[in-house]
């Protein structure tokens, strides 16, 4: 199974940080994943293609049309706020 | 050294065993970031603090060997806080030891720029209009961006 | 506060005091400054300070005002050590509490620039190949002059 | 008596940092001082009359031509260092 991640707002929307699931059918890229989950909760998949958002695919930062699999760990990154 | 933790710490303290482990350095520059009790008018009553564990350690381990690279200094001591805490509590101390004074200023003031702007933490506000993610002023992309244009 | 003393101090405890009493602040930056053992190749076994009692202080009194005019800072701790000093020692601390990083970072860059070339003190080395009263260095004057041009 | 103050390398070649003394016939200024002082001991005068130092009266900063007393307090001051 995949291991997605949500931090800050997204992990509100996504209703928790961690969700392990196996991808949907056809999702073979982040692009795809973000497509398949605004099919699910629309609210959650608009959130997660804006532009302030970014990927961490097997912890290295990712676009969106990078390559992903069941065995993959896929985070999403709102805006950082440290300090 | 990078310590994220959900406990708190005591920056006098940290500050003292910095100073004793840094015997040769002649200059120390702490930075100590505190929640602050008023986000404009509303009362902060408290903030949560997330991170990716092992992401955002090494990507600070990275910016840590950036200064190194960057400036004449000893060493670097970065404490961070994660989970719940309250106003007027500890969020992150940053100490940098060098032999003179500009370095240590200057790779301190660069370390708070990343870890305000760069660093993958995220921040809730709770406070008594709302809960709120915050993000970076415009100011302190504006602070991070000094860096850049100095290379 | 000014605080000029013969007697050691201790930086962690002092940071931790001024912390307490700026219940408010955001951002706490503290510059400390210490005696090295090194002075080009020669080993520096002490080293003497003095000061003009009451000048000194009363000038340094006038910088503090134009750091509050200057800047928004909340609160300005000065410890300055006099008399005799082993290498290791703390020369100087300098705390500076604010609002926001920015103006504390200034204010304390700014308050160590006067301290190392207009503060009225003065400093003697003693080494192993000789004693030797210290002026400042070009990059300290020059580190000085940076608040000139900002204005 | 004026109380004249030498501080830091100048202390040193003084051979102390306070020396209470009533001024020399016809020394009216700092100016005079230095030339009265270097007429006893001509390091210290030339040391005193150096372009680096500077001079506080009565905890005020003067400068060369200023008029004193013995009454006053006269401090010469080489380069500092602080810090």
């Amino acid at each position: 199974m995949a291991r997605l991640l949500f931090f800050g707002k997204l992990g509100d929307l996504a209703g928790g940080r961690l969700h392990e699931r196996v991808l949907p059918d056809g999702v073979a890229t982040v692009d795809q994943l973000i497509a398949a989950i605004t099919a699910e909760d629309e609210a959650l998949g608009e959130a997660l293609a804006a532009p302030s958002v970014r990927f961490i695919v097997n912890e290295k930062m990712a676009d969106a049309g990078v390559a992903i699999s069941d065995s993959d760990e896929i985070a999403f990154l709102p805006p950082v706020s440290g300090g | 050294m990078i310590r994220i933790s959900d406990r708190a710490f005591d920056p006098g303290a940290e500050l003292t065993a910095f100073e004793q482990n840094a015997a040769n350095a002649g200059a120390i520059v702490s930075f100590l970031g505190r929640v602050r009790g008023k986000a404009g008018e509303a009362d902060v009553s408290s903030l949560y603090l997330e991170h990716y564990a092992g992401v955002t350690e090494a990507m600070i381990a990275e910016c840590e060997r950036d200064v190194f690279a960057r400036w004449n200094v000893d060493d670097v001591l970065i404490i961070h806080r994660i989970g719940n805490l309250n106003p007027g509590e500890p969020i992150v101390f940053v100490c940098v030891s060098a032999a003179h004074r500009r370095e240590a200023f200057e790779a301190a003031d660069f370390l708070m720029d990343y870890l305000k702007t760069k660093a993958t933490f995220w921040k809730k506000e709770v406070r008594d209009d709302g809960e709120e993610w915050i993000e970076p002023r415009d100011e302190d992309y504006k602070d991070a961006a000094r860096w850049r244009e100095d290379e």
